[in-house]
């Protein structure tokens, strides 16, 4: 099977990066303290203002959905099954996907052969299509959600690392540290994790940002975090019937979720930048 | 309407297209599918023996007249001369075998339990009369059948597996896509009169966000099942009249009572207290709706109790009761929602989590696919606290409506079973006079709103959005009926 | 650019009148940046002759042959001064005017023929391309040419290779190409940028040898770029010296050679290791045997082929005394490094016995392990021997904390500064990382870690055939002066026969995975017993211009030699 | 000899070459039978695997028969209902017995359709491959151009900007990017179909949705690689040829830089197909994802089993296939 190019998305710039990451930050922080900054919860409704424009600067800056609600309590809110979710299956899908190119690479040949075809099995089925079928029947719960946005990750990862690992493992300052009396989990510690650290980073991010779009796409599909608590994917859902009256029902949080997704590849892509060794042989990136 | 593009012309070629919010299950009438999706398809491609004129009148279609011979006994006679839309001609024996393809003991269409329980037997004497035997005194029968559509059994035998329908209705199936929609035809072997489109096409329109853009983009003739807050972008439209009205569909908040305290009535009852149903009316439903009055029935479309009277808004009752009830410092349970199922479900939901928050009730709202849900409504162990339901019908048949909530129906999980009300339920079916019947309806509805067996909320809004330039009378059943669609000129 | 002088009053053999064929004056070469690269350089070139330009990596050899030919890579550009064809002048030219040039004056050889050729297009449609429009256009008289054209650099089945692609063929035949390639519009200066530093001494033979005939057949005029003296010295008649980007000397080949004026020659002359010096003594014949083999072999599996191998060492017995030099020669691929890494105990899938310090390895693993700390190796490429994550000191200082005792460890860091010494590198670089290495640096600090734990052994793949002339020289020096300081015992493994003669006590000479035969290096090298080695031998670059001068000359025996 | 090299001279046959120039078509299959067979047997491997996990997570976590029930039907009915559909037997017999309808070549019936489920999948399978073809021609000849742009564009600062358009519309997720689209195409501007098919202007928004997220990793690719055969040292060879510069471009630079965006393009066809659910369900376009949600919502398991395998299948057969075009374009590529 064909691998997968891990090109660049843009090179990042200092500038770029650094807008990048402290729209990220700063949104982090929104998400996590959407309880001191809206004590009041995502759920406050006030039907007398229902449908209020977004003021932008005044009060309910991104103005009200169909309920009267405060669209930013409600985006902030939704931030956190979004963000924490698509975090946590980030998370669990790299290090997966480590120990499964690890696993790969060191436990020879028949191990990279059971791995490698459970891999292209799993890519030959999209991700999406394996959430519905899961979700459908397990119903839409946080520990589901990660469940399926980890499995549904996790490949890219393993043949990022898994070629990663192959190149590294073949090559010869690795078998000159094992001469040198290296073995075993010291060789790993020392010199295999080593170079595939900054790539697992790498993937990491991008895990990250494939995992909020499917996400909010499953959100969007009614098979996310359930109503009443919000969730990006699921806001912009409910206000597409408003697209023409109240469009920023909609729109908000989709912007918010697009540029949730270019940063983090920004930031991303800043952090490949900046772990790429300069002149190293291996392809390290 | 819209014209059609293909054959625009001087001709008077006019088709009408109907927004429908359900994918379609089955061709098959026989399959069951809801009255705004399948049912409706059914209504333009097929008849019954009888059926419910825009006024509601019960009326023969395929039967031209009938008699009760006795408690159990039935004579319809069948009007002359129908032909099916092939031509063939339509025969009582043929109405015989569309009754044995529901007796049949092992069948396994949908509504087959359903027809069991009633009818016991049928038979032609001759070409012109069907006789049909219910197992009981049942006098609604009449009425029963105004959703019991006719197939022509020889082709469903020629064409199995297939999605191809051969109906007596005024429309003849041209296509069909389960998930998108069908086209229809006129049937010009009608025996009624002309309706007054060449052409049909039924749109499925699942989501919200489907309907209202359908209808921004003027793709559409007519829609139902709009949320309210929808119809508001429509109101200065210079295509669309909008209407927001009461139907026949009945919703409650169904209860588990195997979930503790909700076996102890005064919680149940203080459920019912405090929830001000009026209140939600003006500003979530928005329709002309009026509470439910303490039954699972509503006027004007049931036969109802009218002495019963909704539970009054009374926050202050309700905590006395949940304190009688040695719950003072709250209870938290449960209410399952069915993603997309109900207009103005959501809302109201959130809105009935506010408002039970205020004694003490707090709520956890859930969300399942409707198949998810319906599984967990019907199991005894975990189905939600409390689940927000609408049951409709294409008939009025008290019994029917009552015995939904009886002990043994799939989705009543009484603590213990209600034997009193299921008693009653029972002797609601055999009565033998509407006078007699009422007297039972009248005793089983006190006696379950004293149980407060359900949270009665409304019959839910019919809501709708449909070109001005038509004249239609919205149908409370929900039925969306190409035949009933007239343009105004 | 003080040097320059006028050129014509060397060019003995010609008529003044006439023109060179290429003329370049002053030419100054610089990055579009402004940094100056070539500063000014001067030559001539004349039809039917070879003009070598010799010089240390960067000196700018390939951009001035590059400019004269118009083949500037983007970024880099002529600053200054005059290049001209019969005369005409031709510095500054239009897109068209250069592919004009290209197409009829200019051919190119370029150094590496894995990579000249597009791997997706074969032979005969590469071929077809760089024929004139008339033969191109028409399908029939294309073909003829190009099997035409292919016979006469000397492919054979000519027909069947205009269809195959280049990974089909071997790199010799693949240079072949690219010179068919270059001469196939019969142009008048053939450009060769290290044509035949990619290739085997053999093939390199044939190959200059095809130029050779070529330019004599056709007239050419040859620019031939090699850091390789030996092949200037066989081939040019006239030689430029280049270093940073000035011509430090020119003149004919045999009085630049035999009597260099400038010291940079000198040095550089120096620094060509010599096929005619005296090796070093051997321990004597009742040293004990550190290491042995027997009846070595390792087969490959063959990629894509089904179940079929390829015998990488066929049947080798090897023996290594204590205080011995043994070089290891053969032509790439000849199973060199496959022998190697048998003998360092990490080739895993090998037969026969191995037997180290008087012990049987081969199949015992506390055996291997006891060896592995007396047996060292020193990787062929060290750019990619040394973990790009680690500082030169952590690298060094990895195989002592490894090995195990406390009391070692904590002596680490003095260890370490003390092998930087003895590598002769500054100590501040132990915090560097390789990527800031020089070539040479680092193969010191790749020496400097298998030194770590004091072997008895070291077993060094082709230490010096990376690094260029004077650099190679330092660690050449390095190995001698380890060994005899440190009473080292060596394994060297090189293609390069001169580095061999100087450094080796032994030689064991290798073919097709087969040992051919094992001597002393001065015995093997001066009466070499089989044909094989005889043929390695003459291939040598270097050697037709034997002549007895106290410039050196590789392939010279000297004749104090016993 | 000297003569037979000059370019005007009559061309005499040398010794050795063949008689006739005329070339002999070479049939160079460039996949081995072995290569070849060992991916399809990956691909059965696949689907069979995919089989049994969907059939065991919709098997053990659900039963049709009572959706196939009026929503007010009593218990006994929903068991006997069950029991007559075979949904009460032991798991793993319900397993094998699929297992060898499968293996029979025939799938258990539609629940909700009745009929065949793969005829029903490959009656849906063309409106999914017409909007996945103009998807991926659309997200091709957008990345082609762009990287393109990118690589040999005349102004430094503005050759990027295409690339950096299309890597930012990648990050908006599809179902966003279609709810934008038909805000502004079919409801504000109204010059676009809202939803369904039936004409090709209402394939237009679906494949560009599709489209768009695809051509920015193609175009990343093609920069990339096209960055890597520039350089190459066969180009400069090509060049020194003294052959036209768009020759040189095109023969030994674009064509050579096609492989790894071939290589994209198979591993975003799990993209397009994947895609293809959410942009189905967004336009209501009939294919085969959206018959996959639909049975999904009705547990129809036997239509979604079939949809799984078909994409499955499909999938493995673009790889496939991309690899063969792969082998093509790049002779070199160790798939013999
Ligand atoms: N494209 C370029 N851009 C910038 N500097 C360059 C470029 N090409 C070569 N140089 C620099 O010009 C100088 C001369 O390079 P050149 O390639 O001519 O050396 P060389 O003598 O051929 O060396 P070698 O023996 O390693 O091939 C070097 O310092 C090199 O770094
Ligand atoms: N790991 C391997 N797998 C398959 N073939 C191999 C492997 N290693 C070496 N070979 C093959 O074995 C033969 C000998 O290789 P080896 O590297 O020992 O040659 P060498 O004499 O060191 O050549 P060079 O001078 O080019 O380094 C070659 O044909 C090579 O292709
Ligand atoms: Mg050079
Ligand atoms: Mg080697």
């Amino acid at each position: 099977m064909s691998t997968l190019a891990v090109t660049p998305r843009r090179r990042a710039g200092r500038t770029g990066s650094l807008l990048a990451g402290s729209f990220l930050g700063a949104m982090l922080l929104a998400v996590v303290f959407a309880g001191v900054i809206f004590p009041e919860g995502y759920d406050a409704q006030d039907v007398t203002r229902r449908f209020a424009e977004p003021t932008w600067f005044g009060p309910l800056p991104l103005g009200t959905d169909e309920l009267g609600r405060d669209l930013l309590a409600r985006v902030l809110y939704g931030g956190r099954p979004a963000l924490g979710i698509s975090a946590v299956a980030a998370v669990l899908a790299t290090v997966l996907g480590a120990a499964a190119a690890l696993g790969a690479t060191l436990g020879g040949r028949p191990w990279d052969g059971i791995i490698g075809r459970i891999a292209d099995v799993q890519l030959a089925v999209p991700t999406i299509l394996i959430a519905l079928v899961v979700l459908s029947f397990s119903g839409s719960g946080t520990i589901p959600l990660i469940g399926v946005l980890t499995v549904g990750s996790w490949v890219l990862t393993f043949r990022i690392l898994r070629a990663q690992l192959a190149a590294v493992v073949a090559l010869p300052y690795i078998e000159a540290a094992r001469l040198a009396g290296a073995q075993g989990p010291t060789l790993l510690r020392r010199h295999v994790l080593p170079a595939a650290a900054p790539l697992a980073v790498v993937a990491l991010t991008l895990n990250f940002s494939t995992a909020l779009v499917l996400e909010s796409s499953l959100g969007y599909l009614g098979l996310g975090i359930a109503p009443p608590r919000p969730d990006w994917g699921q806001i912009v859902a409910s206000g597409q019937a408003q697209l023409a009256g109240a469009w920023w029902i909609s729109i908000v949080p989709g912007a918010f979720l697009v540029a949730t997704v270019v940063s983090i590849q920004i930031v991303g892509d800043r952090i490949a930048d900046l772990l790429t060794l300069p002149g190293s042989q291996d392809g390290t990136r | 309407a819209v014209t059609s593009g293909t054959t625009a012309g001087s001709e008077q070629d006019s088709s009408l297209v109907i927004g429908i919010s359900r994918k379609l299950t089955s061709i098959d009438p026989a399959e069951g599918g809801s009255i705004d999706g399948d049912a409706t398809l059914a209504r333009a491609i097929y008849s019954g023996l009888t059926y419910y004129d825009p006024e509601l009148q019960l009326r023969g279609e395929l039967a031209e007249s009938w008699t009760q011979d006795d408690d159990t006994h039935w004579t319809f006679v069948l009007r002359e001369g129908v032909t099916w839309s092939d031509g063939s001609p339509f025969t009582a024996e043929q109405v015989v075998r569309n009754f044995e393809r529901f007796l049949d003991p092992e069948s396994t269409l949908g509504n087959a339990a359903a027809i069991r329980a009633i009818i016991s037997g049928v038979t032609a004497p001759d070409d012109g009369t069907v006789v049909i035997e219910t197992n009981g005194p049942f006098i609604d029968l009449p009425d029963r059948l105004a959703h019991f559509f006719l197939v022509n059994p020889d082709f469903l035998q020629a064409h199995p597996d297939e999605l191809v329908a051969l109906g007596t209705g005024p429309y003849v199936l041209e296509s069909v896509d389960l998930e998108n929609g069908a086209v229809l035809t006129r049937n010009p072997s009608y025996f009624g009169e002309a309706p007054e489109w060449e052409r049909v096409e039924y749109r499925v329109l699942e989501t919200e966000a489907a309907r209202v853009q359908a209808a921004q983009a003027e793709e559409i003739d007519v829609a139902i099942q709009y949320e309210p807050a929808s119809l508001e972008l429509f109101a200065d439209s210079d295509v669309y009249a909008t209407g927001n009205q009461w139907s026949s569909w009945n919703n409650t908040l169904r209860i588990n009572e195997n979930v503790a305290p909700l076996d102890d009535a005064r919680v149940r009852q203080a459920l019912n207290y405090a929830i001000d149903k009026q209140a939600l009316i003006r500003d979530v439903v928005g329709a002309d709706v009026e509470p439910l009055a303490g039954q699972v029935l509503s006027d004007p479309y049931d036969r109802v109790n009218p002495d019963l009277e909704a539970y009054p808004y009374d926050p202050e009752r309700a905590r006395q009761l949940l304190a009688e009830a040695g719950h003072a410092d709250g209870i938290t349970i449960e209410l399952g929602l069915s993603t997309g199922s109900y207009v103005a479900q959501d809302p109201v939901s959130q809105a009935i989590a506010r408002q039970l928050g205020e004694v003490g009730i707090t709520v956890e709202i859930t969300n399942q696919s409707f198949p998810n849900w319906v599984e967990r409504t019907r199991s005894a162990d975990d189905a939600p606290a409390l689940y927000y339901i609408g049951y409709t019908s294409g008939y009025r048949a008290p019994a029917e409506r009552l015995r939904i909530y009886t002990s043994g129906n799939g989705q009543s999980h009484y603590s213990p079973p209600d034997a009193v009300y299921d008693d009653l339920v029972t002797r609601v079916t055999a009565a033998t006079t509407p006078e007699q019947q009422q007297d039972l309806v009248n005793q089983a509805t006190a006696h379950y709103r004293e149980q407060a067996h359900a949270v009665f909320l409304w019959p839910q809004p019919l809501t709708y959005v449909v070109r001005k330039d038509l004249e239609w009378t919205p149908r409370p059943e929900h039925w969306l009926v190409p035949q009933e669609f007239r343009s105004r000129s | 650019m003080t040097l320059s002088r006028p050129l014509t009053a060397a060019s003995e053999d010609l008529p003044e009148a006439a023109p060179p064929l290429v003329s370049v004056r002053g030419l100054r070469i610089a990055t579009t940046g402004g940094a100056p690269l070539v500063h000014g350089v001067d030559l001539d070139l004349d039809a039917g002759t070879t003009l070598g330009i010799v010089g240390e990596s960067g000196s700018g050899k390939t951009l001035t042959a590059m400019a004269v030919a118009g083949l500037l890579p983007r970024g880099v550009v002529v600053t200054g001064g005059r290049i001209a064809v019969d005369g005409r002048d031709v510095t500054v030219r239009s897109p068209a005017e250069r592919r004009g040039l290209l197409r009829d004056t200019f051919g190119v050889v370029f150094q590496n023929p894995a990579v000249s050729l597009n791997p997706r297009l074969t032979i005969g449609r590469q071929l077809r391309e760089a024929l004139p429009d008339a033969d191109r256009r028409n399908r029939g008289r294309a073909w003829r040419r190009s099997l035409e054209l292919l016979e006469h650099v000397g492919v054979g089945r000519a027909a069947q290779r205009l269809r195959a692609y280049p990974h089909e063929l071997s790199g010799g035949l693949n240079q072949r190409v690219v010179i068919a390639t270059a001469i196939a519009r019969s142009p008048r200066v053939l450009v060769a940028d290290e044509a035949t530093t990619a290739l085997d001494v053999s093939v390199q033979q044939q190959v200059l040898d095809l130029l050779d005939r070529l330019r004599d057949e056709l007239r050419l005029g040859v620019v031939l770029v090699s850091h390789d003296i030996g092949v200037i010295a066989d081939r040019a008649g006239r030689v430029v010296v280049m270093q940073g980007g000035e011509v430090v000397e020119h003149g004919g080949t045999g009085d630049v050679l035999d009597r260099p004026r400038d010291g940079y020659t000198r040095r550089l002359l120096a620094a060509v290791p010599r096929l005619d010096t005296p090796s070093p003594a051997g321990p004597p014949a009742d040293a004990p045997v550190l290491l042995s083999g027997h009846d070595l072999v390792r087969d490959f599996p063959v990629a894509g082929g089904r179940g079929a191998r390829l015998r990488a060492v066929d049947h080798v017995d090897i023996t290594l005394r204590a205080g011995q030099a043994l070089g290891v020669v053969g032509e790439s691929g000849s199973g060199k490094s496959t022998l190697a890494r048998i003998l360092v105990g990490i080739d895993p899938g090998h037969h026969g016995t191995l037997t180290a310090f008087g012990e049987q390895v081969t199949g015992r693993v506390p055996a291997r392990r006891r060896m592995l700390r007396r047996v060292q190796y020193v990787f062929q490429d060290p750019y990619a021997a040394l973990d790009p994550r680690q500082t030169v000191a952590e690298s060094i200082a990895e195989p002592i904390e490894l090995a195990g005792t406390r009391d070692r460890r904590g002596r680490v860091p003095g260890r370490v500064a003390e092998l930087l010494d003895d590598v002769q590198l500054a100590r501040d670089l132990g915090t560097r990382l390789p990527h800031e290495l020089s070539g040479g640096q680092r193969q010191r600090v790749v020496i400097a870690r298998a030194l770590a734990l004091e072997p008895d052994v070291l077993i060094a793949d082709e230490p010096v055939s990376a690094l260029d002339l004077s650099v190679q020289a330092g660690i050449l020096d390095l190995l001698t002066r380890l060994r005899a300081e440190r009473d080292l015992t060596y394994l060297v493994i090189s293609h390069d026969l001169a580095v061999v003669r100087g450094l080796c006590t032994d030689v064991l000479v290798l073919h097709d995975g087969v040992g051919i035969e094992q001597g002393p290096t001065d015995a093997i090298f001066t009466a070499p017993t089989a044909d094989y080695t005889r043929r390695l031998l003459d291939a040598v670059p270097g050697r037709s211009r034997q002549r007895s001068s106290s410039v050196p000359h590789p392939a010279t025996p000297r004749k104090d030699n016993p | 000899m000297t003569a037979v090299l000059s370019p005007t001279g009559p061309p005499g046959p040398p010794a050795g070459a063949p008689p006739s120039p005329a070339r002999p078509a070479r049939p160079r299959w460039p996949l081995s039978a072995r290569y070849v067979l060992s991916r399809l047997l990956n691909a059965v491997l696949a689907v069979w695997a995919v089989l049994t996990i969907v059939f065991f997570a919709m098997h053990m976590t659900g039963n049709p028969a009572s959706l196939l029930l009026p929503i007010d039907a009593s218990e006994e009915e929903i068991a006997r209902l069950t029991a007559a559909l075979g949904f009460a037997d032991p798991l793993p017999e319900q397993y094998l017995r699929f297992l060898g309808q499968v293996l029979t070549g025939q799938f258990p019936a539609s629940i909700r359709h009745g009929g065949d489920p793969v005829a029903l999948v490959l009656e849906r399978l063309p409106a999914t491959l017409l909007l996945g073809t103009w998807g991926m021609i659309i997200g091709a000849s957008l990345g082609l151009a762009a990287g393109a742009v990118a690589t040999f564009g005349r102004n430094r600062r503005l050759r990027r900007v295409p690339i950096s358009v299309l890597t930012a519309l990648e990050a908006v997720p599809s179902f966003f990017l279609g709810i934008v689209l038909i805000a502004v195409f079919s409801i504000a501007l109204s010059v676009l179909p809202l939803r369904g098919a039936g004409t090709p202007a209402h394939l237009v928004l679906p494949a560009v949705v599709i489209g768009l997220a695809l051509a920015a990793p193609v175009a990343r690719v093609f920069r990339t690689s096209l960055q890597e055969s520039t350089g190459a040292e066969h180009v400069r060879l090509a060049e020194a040829k003294g052959i036209g510069r768009a020759q040189v471009v095109l023969r030994h630079i674009v064509v050579n830089a096609l492989a790894p965006v071939l290589n994209v393009l198979g591993v975003q066809a799990g993209v397009v197909l994947g895609g293809a659910v959410v942009t189905e369900a967004v336009f209501g376009w009939p294919g085969v994802g959206q018959l996959a949600t639909s049975a999904i919502d009705s547990r129809d398991f036997p239509v979604v089993l079939a949809c799984v395998a078909l994409i499955a299948f499909g999938f493995v057969l673009v790889n496939l296939l991309v690899d063969l075009a792969a082998a093509i374009l790049d002779p070199r590529g160790g798939r013999r």
